[in-house]
């Protein structure tokens, strides 16, 4: 049987949605046996391949780079899924929305007391002048709220998927979670 | 303030008669057009039932803009229980684009006052309200100096014309509000709140100013009143279409050669108001649309210019009658540009409380604003419409209810003018900053 | 007065006739969604929420302020009326700044527990990230604008049970905000008696009890109707 | 109601205030004589501050959330003193057709200051107004209370040149 061609990737996010899906634990091996992880941060794949079957996404998009991103993974993706409240309303990284990009990197590299205050324009993405939920820039097949969404909910949202079945989420997990 | 002359004078005026021949100020002069005969007659020789049926069967629909029956409003609140009970006139004309009402009460005060003071008599009320925008500074100056001169001559105050009824009448100032138009808010302005709509039922009708039966008329519906009980029910009745009796003012204006007040029976084709009364559009250009009722109205294109106006043939085109503005569009006029005015308006006058109103408003503005800009998708016009759809159905008064008018009749009937801004980044009419948008957006 | 039978989701019940659709469903177990509403205030009318179809009606209906009648047929489920809770919940997610994970109402908070009972999952309308303030002037308590979705049950219990008066709402339309006296801070308020009655009645994070962090705001408000029915029986 | 015995004591001895009560009075200090009070207060002073309100406040026996919630909620009270000209934009439907919003624009630019606000020397107030019912006369603008029918900005930036640049 073929496997599943799976992919993780990480935007404007904390890591806590990764930390969740370690947190499956044992199962992760039942997973394994199913599952190709193509593309994540937990290992080490330069390139987001095509051909994806599921994509997991955590955080919201706030960069250049995260636009650039999620665009190239839409477009290789079948079925992708808002992992997490940054990825599904924006949560933390959106919180800069109300007072704009520029405040937030004035405070970060001027305001701070750094040694060499300046605000970086090599290295660092340009940001966008507004988080975005992943669905508002492509369109999302579902959505996994929670900050972070309970390690049980991810593995039933996989599960059911491998299953072919639609998850039902309503009792795992929310926003906020 | 300047004073405005109502541009032509029909055969069949009723609101605007005698209009050249009498001065506003003076209540002798309108003795001389049978000022106060109505009054006179109803005091003396008729029952409040009477008087209703008079009112029930000349077919007079509110000129607020929704036609509720008028005989029958009257006949809910006379039977309401509960007293003291109130009149109250609607003279918060806010609806942008129209000045019908600001010229009734500066041309003719001392008719509207003689309505209400009918009206109160029918159901049986003690104190009147006419409650005027503070922007009409002259049609609150002629309202209290003809509430002054009645009560010197005895037509308001304590035992009116030597019956035994006894009415007064006060001046309320708005406050630029437009939705104070709406019932429940003018109540709670009057008396000293924020002018925030309530759930209705209960009606004003049983539970109105101060929690008592109250009626509440728009100066136009009162202005008819006196002419009604002077010629008879029948003698309305016979002018107008079958639904739609008598006449209604217009504010005729916008593109268009001769603009002014008009009044006009109902059943007049739009074609006659803007060609002939209005003389068309002038400088060449072509007609596009003429917009009626305001924030809650909606644009009607030229291929219906032919259908009789009256209440309902508005609503099947997706207008509203409103209180008789009407503002005509030509060819360098854009209908999204139109569209999104109407949504500032309503997104800055709603009053906050309910979420719909509130949030939808501001958030149909907001597409609308990159729609205009250029920046829109298909998926935002979509968007736009489930939001339409959704204001409209659980907004808690009639302005939120009404808000998504615009944006709806245009999209009706110049659907071409929003895709060719979302698909081709183009305004047909040259007035939206697509261009602009697009390099900005391209240098950035 | 007299009683009525009437049918909620084809059951067959009874009520007064001064009693309220939404109140007849509640003793009768039938649930109908709500955030302005709460016992023992007035009626405001304002989230839209408990709008329910009513037969010979061409308008939803809010049932908080509908009184039952004779014959009526009421439904409080439907596909339409979902789609439109749904989008309710959702332009109160976005028109303010709700970010449910550092809320000191997490997981006790009567939006979160709407959206969760409606399946909102996300937020389909546009966030207008408003710039709102917090005011953290109070001794006891702060308000927090971004989490607040103007039900005014603080103003009402504040006027209506408190009869303080503290709070209102200022300016209009979407700039809309609760205001302390004349928008003055609120520790400086001459009015206010601390009694923390808004706070308890406020549905979701906006009002809350300093010391309190993430998750920590647990609300009582069941204190509004046993005031109410205790004043009743003084009079 | 009970009625009020204590006269309410005026912020100071400013004649201005005397209006006010006398508005008060006339409603028998009644809690609906809120609107009236207010715009009592805004024709003798040009502003309602909170000064104002809380006078009015106590005069009425609201609370003071009730007094500044029904100022705010209403346009047509300036809660800031106003410039010593006003030009007051019309964008009505029928002038917004006729081009106010390029009127508006012009006037914008040249006392560099937004709708609602008054310029740093105090000298113009610039305002627009929803619609003054004088839709024949489109595009209106209101200068000092005078009204100017189917403004042109070239008219409007002579009078408002003057205006900023000299008395």
């Amino acid at each position: 049987m073929n496997k599943v061609r799976m992919a993780t990737v990480w935007l404007d996010g904390c890591s806590g949605c990764h930390m969740s899906f370690l947190d499956i634990d044992e199962r992760l091996l039942a997973l394994a046996d199913k599952i190709d992880l193509v593309y994540s941060p937990l290992v080490d794949h330069k390139e987001f391949p095509p051909d994806v079957d599921l994509t997991l996404v955590e955080g919201a998009v706030s960069s250049e780079e995260d636009m650039e991103k999620i665009q190239r993974i839409r477009e290789r993706t079948n079925l992708l899924i808002a992992l997490g409240d940054c990825a599904v309303n924006g949560n933390v990284p959106s919180m800069r929305n109300a007072i704009g990009a520029q405040a937030v990197l004035e405070r970060a590299y001027l305001e701070e007391g750094l040694l060499n205050p300046g605000i970086p324009d090599q290295v660092v993405p340009p940001l966008l002048p507004t988080v975005l939920p992943v669905h508002v820039v492509v369109p999302v097949d579902l959505f996994v709220p929670g900050c972070p969404p309970p390690a049980d909910a991810i593995y039933y949202v996989i599960t059911q998927l491998l299953a072919g079945q639609a998850p039902d989420l309503s009792s795992l997990t929310r926003f906020g979670k | 303030m300047i004073e405005e002359r109502p541009l032509y004078i029909p055969e069949q005026n009723i609101v605007l008669e005698h209009n050249h021949e009498i001065d506003p100020e003076q209540l002798d002069d309108y003795f001389k057009i049978d000022g106060f005969a109505a009054l006179n007659h109803v005091l003396t020789e008729m029952t409040p039932p009477e008087v209703i049926d008079q009112l029930s069967r000349s077919g007079l629909r509110g000129r607020g803009g929704a036609g509720y029956p008028t005989g029958l409003k009257w006949q809910t609140v006379a039977k309401a229980q509960g007293s003291p009970k109130y009149v109250i006139c609607n003279g918060d004309e806010g609806d942008p684009g129209a000045f019908m009402d600001r010229n009734v009460m500066e041309a003719y005060p001392f008719k509207v006052l003689e309505g209400m003071t009918i009206a109160a008599y029918a159901i049986g009320a003690s104190q009147g309200f006419i409650y005027v925008r503070a922007e009409y500074p002259l049609a609150v100056q002629r309202l209290k100096n003809a509430i002054r001169q009645m009560e010197k001559h005895n037509y308001l105050g304590k035992n009116i014309a030597g019956t035994p009824f006894s009415f007064d009448i006060d001046v309320r100032l708005g406050a630029g509000a437009f939705v104070c138009g709406e019932e429940t808010a003018l109540i709670a302005s009057i008396e000293g709140r924020r002018g925030n709509p309530r759930p209705r039922p209960p009606y004003p009708a049983e539970h109105g100013l101060f929690g008592c039966p109250t009626l509440i008329n728009n100066v136009e519906t009162f202005a008819n009143v006196a002419p009604i009980l002077r010629n008879g029910a029948e003698w309305f009745a016979s002018i107008g279409t079958e639904k739609s009796k008598g006449t209604k003012v217009f504010a005729l204006s916008g593109r268009i050669a001769r603009a002014g007040l008009i009044e006009v029976p109902m059943g007049t084709t739009l074609r006659e108001i803007v060609f002939e009364i209005g003389g068309g559009i002038p400088d060449g250009k072509a007609y596009k649309a003429v917009q009626t009722g305001g924030p809650s109205g909606g644009c009607i294109p030229s291929d219906y210019l032919d259908v009789p106006v009256d209440y309902e043939s508005l609503l099947n085109l997706g207008s509203f009658m409103g209180s008789g503005g009407m503002i005509v569009m030509d060819e360098t006029s854009c209908m999204v540009d139109v569209a999104r005015y109407f949504m500032e308006f309503c997104m800055s006058e709603s009053c906050g409380k309910c979420v719909p109103c509130r949030v939808g408003t501001a958030q149909m503005y907001q597409l609308l604003t990159k729609i205009v800009h250029g920046d829109a998708t298909l998926n935002d016009l979509a968007l736009l419409e489930t939001l339409c759809d959704m204001v409209r159905t659980t907004s808690l008064c009639g302005l939120g209810q009404g808000a998504p008018n615009p944006v709806m009749s245009t999209l009706r009937y110049f659907r071409d003018e929003y895709i060719a801004h979302i698909v081709e980044k183009r305004c047909p009419a040259g007035v939206c900053p697509v261009h602009k948008h697009v390099q900005q957006e391209v240098s950035a | 007065m007299s009683v009525v039978t009437l049918k909620i989701d084809d059951r067959d019940v009874s009520g007064r006739d001064d009693e309220t659709i939404l109140e007849i469903a509640r003793e009768n177990g039938i649930v109908i969604p709500t955030l302005c509403y709460l016992e023992g205030l007035s009626i405001a009318g304002a989230c839209r929420l408990c709008l329910v179809e009513v037969k010979g009606s061409s308008k939803l209906l809010p049932a908080c302020a509908t009184r039952v009648s004779e014959g009526m047929e009421v439904s409080t489920q439907s596909e339409r009326l979902t789609h439109y809770r749904r989008m309710i919940i959702e332009m109160l997610f976005a028109e303010g700044n709700h970010i449910c994970s550092v809320c000191v109402s997490n997981g006790h908070c009567q939006l979160q527990d709407a959206a969760v009972a409606l399946g909102v999952d996300h937020i389909g309308v546009p966030y207008l990230y408003p710039n709102r303030t917090v005011d953290a002037s109070h001794e006891l308590f702060g308000i927090d604008h971004n989490r607040c979705i103007l039900c005014a049950r603080c103003v009402r219990v504040c006027d209506e049970v408190e009869g303080a008066h503290t709070w209102d709402v200022g300016a209009r339309g979407i700039e809309a905000r609760v205001i302390t006296d004349f928008r003055t801070p609120w520790g400086d308020s001459d009015t206010c008696t601390s009694c923390g009655k808004c706070v308890q009645v406020c549905p979701t994070g906006a009002l809350f009890a300093k010391g309190k962090s993430a998750g920590e705001m647990m609300k009582q408000s069941e204190f509004v109707q046993y005031l109410v029915a205790m004043r009743g029986r003084q009079s | 109601m009970q009625p009020i015995s204590t006269k309410p004591t005026p912020p100071s001895d400013d004649k201005r205030w005397r209006i006010v009560t006398a508005t008060m009075r006339r409603h028998g200090f009644r809690p609906d004589a809120l609107i009236e009070t207010l715009h009592s207060v805004q024709e003798a002073f040009g502003y309602v501050d909170d000064e104002a309100m809380r006078f009015v406040a106590r005069g009425l026996q609201l609370p003071p959330s009730r007094v500044y919630g029904a100022a705010t909620f209403y346009n047509y009270f300036m809660l800031k003193p106003q410039g010593e000209h006003t030009c007051v934009v019309c964008l009505g439907t029928a002038c917004y057709i006729k081009g106010a919003a390029e009127v508006l624009e012009q006037l914008q630019l040249l006392t560099g200051v937004k709708p609602g606000e008054t310029t740093p020397d105090k000298k113009v107030s610039l305002l627009s107004a929803r619609c003054m019912g004088a839709c024949g006369l489109a595009p209106v603008v209101v200068l000092d209370g005078e009204v100017n029918g189917m403004a042109s900005p070239e008219a409007l930036t002579a009078k408002v040149e003057e205006w900023t640049h000299h008395d």
